[in-house]
């Protein structure tokens, strides 16, 4: 009874129970059991860094047919995937404890939610968790069907579109990462186990750039879509949008970033270094950021801002990936190594910060019921521990001294900035975004918490289950970010298990990457704080006025509507939003010819299936490469 | 290119902010500043009264003391000169001074007194010494011996000699 | 012993920098036919804000609108610890440039938080309209920050005060001098503070000693501006270099306000324009810098 | 041609200047359009309450026709009792003020007006009384009434600014309402007339002819002295009375003074709403001489206070000419090198081209004057158009530009100054000698008259009936101002908000001048901002302790 199998018997547990009433009172028990669980990934995430081989499952040692093929399941920690399960960890267990009074919003039948829930959490550990190719697309789909339905729970017409678009998208970026699967077990003789396919692959693979190349443009299409990079992100702002907040939190902090692990497991263990790859990379991760960022810059619904930043954050971490594989593969181990630190840090901060941030979104919504950043207003009278909250969430997305965000952020630039290659290009977009996404979140606080509303909203703070989870995620946000030794040094456990040598970062008070940078976050921490409060114990203010209009008395709407925010500079940037428009207009006439197309052969086919349909070409012309290529 | 002309210009022409008030400042010879009245010219006669636009200048008597009194408020005063316009005696009129801030009230008024004349008949108070001699400057002799009845007096006195049919 | 040449610093910009305003009245209204106040006129209102008690407005968001006066400050006066001033010694190890321009956003974003929980509607705008300034100055300053730490290979303070004598690095820094200019909120990239269209935008509702800070905080943060430009370049042993310091402020302050006075006030719309153009500059001396120029 | 037009109504005065027609209501419709068809933009209106006369009340509706010349001034009557007259706005867009301070004061009702609101009385005046009417006393004081505000529910998507009515753009007292959305303008609302001195009621109630150029000169700070000249002209036009030359030719350089010393203040506060403040300084520092030559002939620097009814009060000796002469040249070359200067630089020129456009008809309809009519490409000066003091003896050009926008009004503007420069010269160079003021005139008794300038932002009329014992009946002085004002929301849509201040500020707006006309104590209008004021205070006192 090892406590692997105690976790997964606990989601069986709680999905099979959910079965059985739809009621207030079940939805809360479900989300309990979960959070327990959660506790238990947690724990096995600990211990993966101590002992790794403690936590093992095997599964069909030894068995027939299709099992035969498959290989016994096993289920193991390794450093790496035990970082992202303490992510999961931790993040399912706020989204858990947080859904226990959240989900009172629904009024209807929540079976569906019930079930999925769990099982949604227990694959997504899975997938983490298993040493297995074929298993791992088994739990990757599993993942994706469930979290689906997650995201289809409200069942108004615009959330099932979202789900489906979501689903077709995701399913057909897998098919083209099985075909990727297939030809890496057709080069390796057969074997699925990542061990092996880590003896075999890379020596062969060196010397057959083709396939290497095959390979990786599989897994990038089909971990991009998951992840969201652009231009294949077109299904992530209404899925996030659409889901209950709770699960945008799981889905934006940690389903994620499972793709994120698995391009880690790829590119640094089963293929061999290639600055090309890396370059390639680095120009997505570039892309998706500053597009994600620009778009979400324009966005007036809450959660629909917080998804397309997700893709601009993840944009981060990628680019941070690519430069890491660029700068490894150039020789630079030191840089490098960095590089694939702070892709890790950002990983893990975007999963804190993002989560907290849709958390709080959510808690806006369920007491006012609103997402429209042009109607809400003013409610930190009203909520000020979620104003709070959202505050050090903002913030630290935005990267500000000394949060998580500033830390994780510094560490990109460190690694792209002063590299006298085309990688400090990316840098400075990198630079530049940030401020966009500091606007942006000054938006986001601002409009729903600070600015007048425009009309009165009457609302209470919401109930401690709600604002704990919050509360968590900030103290974590806060302590990352002013003591980064913890992470960094889960990171470089993490990174050695997958053959980086991350050289000692002196991570103790503050970091120092020789002769390129160094940042104090505590000092910085402590001086502002000082100083903060000194300065604010000089000023006081007793006197309490009505805000002077120039005069006037009459009731106007005196509040600056979220659409008319930056106006201006949106308008000096019209080429971003223009290009985006003309993208836009040309995939949908693609995804036009691509639909007669399928209808042609007979792909009954919804409206967003476009991927699908496209992924069907593509098999044909992909199975003639590799076709070509092998023989 | 404008710019550096104007910079150039403003350091040709330096600074021309006046050292006001550490320094006097000029005002030009006939300036409308603050109006004074004459005490020994004034006669009383009230044309700057009816005149003044704001009312700043109020002529009226205060019998049981005998007296005419003009009465010159700062506080209402424009400064638009036509007391002195119309003033037959030039005792009205306007100084260079302009500093005429004050922390009381008081120093805005100028109060003049003048001795009214009693009526040779009723010995009812009715009008200035000096508008008297003025007028009788201006009348023909044989009307002076009626200057000095008040008005209603002098009407019943013509109206006597009609009765006796005389021509004056 | 360092740390209390960071003090010393930071005590000489608080005093230094509302003087260095006061010269820039001075030749400002020299430039307009003026006599002008005396230097020490910013000081004197300082302290008379300093006595004036601070009004909250009943709309505001009370506990952010106290918190961003003294942010705006702390920050800055943070940033004042990594770099040395006019004793050479700094702590320079706590932080790097991109601390350092972190820390500026720190600030301007306290200074906005502050404006917008204000409730007040010209607080709002100038908020939103100093924010979008923020952004597009960014987007040039990243591309000048690159070819800076390109070419000084490094972000570390150490290596970029004195910056080495390579073509792409003195551009750069001209460049940065130019993004001070439109960072330190003059005209004509004051738009934030319109007086005439947005009564002083953010700062509004601010009085009393809340308005104090703001407005030290102001200078502090031109005053470290020009300090960053001046480190490119100042070279030589404490005392000389105190010395050229000294006078190189008050050089800076001298032109930018020459500059100030003969120019009138952008749209916000305009203001980007120009940066956006100027980020192509920017991007050049990127160009160079990577080529090793 | 007016006399076509007018055939059939009863056609009260017809001289060289002025026409003056009784017409029914019925037919006013008609009339009107033709007048406005044939040329005639609407100048101003003028209720009367006539029931001591002939127990009816009365509207007279001015006309500037420039084609012929004259002024047409239509007269509609109405019973004391009925009250009722026909509204002209349906038909001329440029009456609705007029008629509304109509309705305000006299109580008069006009049916098919558009707009039936309160335009000068404040929100808290109680109904039903009509402070202009003669049965009413000039120092009656009144409680406020309880106001009635509006509703309404605001959009999500577009921020409502208030612009006023202490706005540091604005210097004087008035109340603009912005409607923006994102940096644009999508739509503006006024509401003035909040700094009330009841200057009609003073005049008609307790002020003597001759006081009351003292008052007029009042109306407005800058340029004073077309009013009172308006309104010295306006009686000796109801009484003809005749006017020396040298007095003619003394108001006239008077005038032009006032004009240079009002463009160039404008031009100071331009600059300074563009952030430009060096210019505002130079600028303002030219202005300084001109000020020094008011001061030199006057003996003040503003507030001139030198005509009377029948002429003028001070004469220019040579002594002074020579003076005068010297400072118009170092004037001259200052603020022509400034305004050069300023008008090369870029981003002025952009922040002021393109923006504020008002179109020639629109204006038309309105009836904007001077500057903001030249600059849209309406050919109008009074100076031109009906001569008055010496101007049909000085040849000068008017400038017109067809830009419709602020840069133009500007450039109006620019021109506008050095051709007075000149026209200053002009005059003192051939003023003839004689003497100042005739002083010997009858006053006729309830008789209309009415007097026309050219200030420096365009059209003054003054039309006044005249009362026996050296009285007026009925005053009506309409600064220029209040033909403009309408035109501002025009011109703020579409606009960027920053541009708010320099386009309010491009029709050289003066409130006071547009508000005097309202009512009774000076209180009374800011009764609606008193809640504001006593914050005021009490900052202030906050301050203190």
């Amino acid at each position: 009874m090892t406590p692997l199998t105690v976790i997964v018997i606990l989601f069986i547990l709680a999905a099979v129970v959910g079965l059985f009433s739809g009621g207030k009172a079940m939805t809360k028990a479900v989300n309990l059991i979960s959070a327990l669980a959660s506790l238990g990934i947690c724990y096995l995430g600990i211990i993966g860094f101590t002992n790794a081989q403690s936590v093992k499952l095997s599964l069909f040692e030894g068995g027939r047919g299709i099992t035969g093929l498959l290989g016994s399941l096993t289920l193991k920690v390794t450093p790496l995937s035990a970082f992202f399960l303490l992510i999961l960890g931790v993040l399912s267990f706020s989204a858990s404890l947080y859904g226990v009074s959240y989900m009172d919003m629904y009024k209807r039948d929540t079976r569906l939610y019930n079930v999925s829930y769990p099982l949604f959490l227990l694959f997504m550990m899975l997938t983490l968790l298993t040493q297995n190719l074929l298993w791992f697309i088994i739990f990757w789909e599993l993942m994706t069907l469930f979290s689906q339905f997650l995201v289809a729970f409200e069942r108004s017409e615009r959330a099932v579109k979202a789900a489906f678009k979501y689903f077709c998208m995701t399913k057909a970026g897998a098919d083209f990462m099985l075909l990727a699967i297939v030809l890496t077990i057709i080069k390796t003789a057969g074997t699925a186990e990542y061990s092996g396919i880590s003896q075999v692959l890379p020596s062969y693979l060196i010397y057959h750039p083709a396939e290497t190349y095959a390979i990786a443009i599989g897994m990038i299409v089909g971990l991009g879509v998951k992840a969201a990079v652009v231009p294949l992100h077109s299904w992530l702002p209404d899925a996030y949008m659409e889901a209950p907040s709770n699960v945008s939190t799981l889905l934006s902090g940690v389903m994620e970033k499972i793709p994120v692990y698995m391009m880690f497991v790829v590119f640094l263990w089963f293929l061999p270094l290639d600055r090309y790859l890396g370059l390639g990379i680095a120009v997505i991760g570039t892309l998706t950021l500053f597009f994600g960022t620009m778009y979400a810059l324009k966005q007036t619904d809450s959660k629909r801002l917080l998804a397309y930043h997700s893709v601009g954050q993840i944009g981060y971490v990628i680019l941070a990936l690519g430069a890491g594989l660029y700068l490894l593969s150039g020789g630079d181990a030191l840089l490098g190594a960095v590089a694939l630190a702070a892709s890790l840090y950002h990983a893990i901060n975007h999963a804190t910060f993002k989560g907290l941030l849709f958390l709080t979104a959510g808690s806006v919504a369920y007491r006012t019921g609103s997402r429209d950043l042009n109607y809400l207003g003013g409610l930190a009278k009203f909520m000020p521990i979620t104003a709070f909250t959202a505050l050090i969430g903002a913030l630290s997305i935005a990267g500000m001294p000394p949060l998580n965000g500033f830390v994780s952020k510094w560490m990109i630039y460190a690694s792209t900035l002063p590299t006298p290659t085309v990688l400090s290009l990316f840098g400075a977009f990198a630079l530049f975004i940030s401020s966009v996404t500091t606007a942006s979140f000054v938006k986001y606080f601002t409009t729903m918490f600070t600015r007048p509303p425009l009309e009165r909203i009457e609302v209470k703070e919401v109930p401690p289950t709600m604002w704990v989870p919050q509360a968590i995620l900030a103290f974590v946000c806060l302590t990352f970010g002013i003591y980064p030794k913890l992470p960094l040094g889960l990171i470089s456990k993490a990174l050695t298990s997958v053959g980086v040598s991350v050289p000692a970062l002196k991570t103790f008070p503050g970091i120092v990457i020789p002769s390129t940078g160094n940042i104090e976050p505590l000092a910085i921490f402590v001086i502002l704080l000082a100083f903060g409060t000194a300065f604010l114990a000089l000023t006081h203010s007793k006197v309490v006025l009505p805000v002077w209009t120039t005069g006037t008395r009459k009731p106007l709407a005196m509040r600056l509507p979220a659409s008319s925010y930056y106006a201006s500079f949106e308008e000096e940037f019209e080429e971003v939003y223009s290009l985006g428009e003309w993208a836009g207009k040309a995939i949908s006439s693609i995804w036009r010819g691509t639909k007669r197309l399928a209808v042609l052969y007979e792909v009954r086919s919804y409206q967003a299936d476009l991927m699908m349909t496209a992924s069907a070409v593509a098999l044909l012309i992909m199975v003639l490469i590799l076709g070509g290529v092998s023989l | 290119m404008g710019r550096l002309k104007l910079i150039s210009k403003a350091l040709s022409i330096g600074k021309v902010t006046e050292k006001y008030p550490f320094a006097p400042i000029e005002v030009p010879e006939d300036y409308r500043g603050k109006p004074v009245i004459n005490e020994e010219k004034c006669i009383g006669c009230g044309a700057c009264a009816n005149a003044c636009p704001p009312q700043a200048i109020q002529v009226y008597d205060d019998l049981e003391r005998g007296v005419r009194i003009v009465h010159l408020f700062l506080g209402r005063c424009i400064f638009c000169a036509r007391c002195q316009d119309v003033c037959p005696v030039e005792a009205i009129k306007l100084t260079k001074e302009f500093e005429l801030a004050t922390p009381n009230q008081d120093d805005l008024h100028q109060i003049v007194e003048l001795k009214l004349a009693r009526c040779s008949k009723c010995g009812k108070p009715f009008d200035t010494y000096r508008h008297l001699i003025h007028v009788a400057e201006n009348v023909p002799p044989w009307e002076r011996g009626s200057l000095l009845l008040c008005p209603e007096c002098r009407r019943e006195k013509t109206s006597e000699w009609r009765l006796w049919g005389c021509k004056r | 012993m360092s740390l209390l040449g960071c003090i010393v610093n930071v005590i000489f910009a608080v005093i230094f920098a509302p003087l260095l305003d006061g010269l820039e009245r001075k030749v400002k209204a020299k430039l307009q036919t003026r006599q002008g106040p005396p230097l020490v006129q910013t000081w004197l209102d300082l302290i008379k804000l300093s006595k004036r008690p601070s009004v909250t407005p009943s709309e505001s968001i009370g506990w952010l609108f106290r918190l961003g006066p003294p942010m705006a400050l702390a920050s800055i006066l943070t940033a004042f610890f990594f770099v040395p001033a006019i004793l050479p010694d700094s702590m320079r190890f706590w932080g790097d440039i991109i601390a350092f321009i972190y820390l500026m956003t720190l600030s301007t974003v306290a200074v906005t938080l502050g404006g917008f929980s204000s409730g007040n509607p010209y607080a709002q705008i100038g908020s939103h309209r100093e924010v979008s300034l923020f952004m597009a100055e960014e987007f040039s300053l990243a591309f000048v920050i690159a070819a800076l730490a390109v070419s000084a290979k490094s972000f570390m303070l150490s290596n970029l005060f004195p910056l080495p004598l390579k073509a792409s690095a003195l551009i750069g820094a001209l460049l940065f001098a130019v993004l001070a200019y439109v960072s330190g909120a003059r005209v004509p990239f004051d738009v934030s503070e319109a007086e005439p269209e947005i009564v002083e935008g953010p700062l509004i509702e601010y009085s009393g000693r809340q308005l104090a800070l703001l407005k030290l905080s102001m200078y502090t943060k031109r005053l470290l501006l020009f300090t960053v430009f001046l480190n490119f370049f100042l070279r030589g042993s404490p005392a000389v270099r105190a010395i050229y310091y000294v006078i190189g402020l008050i050089v800076l302050s001298v032109i930018y306000s020459a500059i100030e006075a003969s120019c009138g006030r952008f749209r916000t719309k305009d203001a980007v324009r120009f940066l956006k153009r100027f980020s192509v500059l920017g991007a050049l001396c990127w160009l160079l810098a990577v080529m090793g120029w | 041609m007016v006399v076509e037009i007018l055939k059939g109504c009863k056609i009260l005065r017809h001289d060289e200047r002025v026409t003056v027609a009784e017409v029914s209501p019925e037919k006013v419709r008609e009339i009107a359009k033709e007048l406005f068809n044939a040329g005639c933009y609407y100048s101003c209106g003028m209720g009367v309450d006539e029931r001591p006369i002939n127990l009816r009340f009365a509207m007279y509706h001015v006309f500037n026709c420039e084609a012929e010349r004259r002024h047409v001034i239509l007269k509609l009557t109405t019973p004391a009792n009925g009250l009722t007259m026909p509204s002209i706005t349906p038909v001329i867009e440029g009456a609705n003020w007029s008629e509304r301070e109509a309705m305000d004061m006299l109580g008069i009702v006009f049916d098919g007006h558009p707009e039936p609101e309160r335009l000068i009385l404040p929100e808290d005046w109680p109904e039903g009384v009509y402070p202009l009417r003669k049965d009413f006393p000039y120092n009656k004081k009144l409680p406020p009434a309880k106001p009635k505000g509006e509703k309404r529910k605001p959009r999500a998507d577009v921020m409502e600014v208030p612009l006023g009515p202490y706005h540091p753009t604005l210097h004087e007292p008035e109340y603009f309402e912005i409607y923006v959305k994102g940096d644009k303008i999508v739509d503006a609302k006024y509401r003035g007339f909040h700094v009330h001195r009841g200057m009609e009621k003073l005049a008609e109630s307790r002020m003597t002819l001759n006081q009351i150029p003292f008052l007029a000169e009042r109306i407005c700070g800058i340029c004073g002295c077309t009013h009172s000249t308006a309104y010295c002209q306006a009686v000796e036009d109801a009484a003809d009375i005749y006017v020396p030359e040298r007095a003619r030719y003394i108001r006239t350089i008077m005038l032009e003074v006032e004009r240079i010393h009002s463009h160039l203040l404008w031009f100071g506060i331009a600059c300074h709403l563009l952030g430009f403040d060096s210019g505002f300084m130079h600028l303002w520092r030219a202005r300084e001489y001109i000020m020094d030559v008011a001061e030199l002939i006057t003996g003040n620097r503003k507030t001139y206070g030198i005509n009377l009814v029948g002429g003028v009060r001070r004469d220019i000796p040579e002594k002074k000419k020579k003076k005068v002469l010297e400072l118009l040249d170092l004037a001259e070359k200052d603020s022509r090198e400034v305004l050069d200067s300023v008008a090369k630089m870029k981003e002025l020129r952009e922040r002021m081209e393109n923006v504020g456009v008002l179109p020639k008809k629109k204006g038309r309809r309105i009836g904007v004057v001077g500057p903001v009519a030249r600059a849209s490409g309406i050919d109008t000066d009074v100076r031109r158009d009906h001569p008055y003091a010496a101007y049909g003896d000085l040849d000068f050009e008017v400038p017109v530009y067809k830009g419709e926008d602020v840069l133009s009004r500007f450039l109006v503007r620019y021109d506008e100054t050095f051709q007075s420069f000149n026209m200053i010269r002009q005059a003192l160079a051939n003023m003839p000698e004689g003497e100042l003021i005739n002083e010997d005139y009858e006053i006729p008794h309830f008789k209309l008259g009415i007097g026309v300038t050219e200030a420096p932002r365009g059209e003054d009329v003054h039309v006044l009936i005249t009362w026996g014992e050296n009285k007026v009946y009925r005053w009506h002085p309409r600064a220029s101002t209040y033909n403009n004002l309408p035109a501002v929301p025009v011109m703020l849509r579409d606009n960027d908000i920053a541009d708010a201040p320099i386009i309010i500020a491009s029709i050289d707006p003066c409130f006071s001048c547009t508000d005097h006309v309202s009512i009774i104590d000076s209180e009374r209008g800011r009764v609606l901002w008193r809640g504001s004021l006593e914050e005021g205070v009490r900052r202030l006192g906050d301050g203190k302790a």
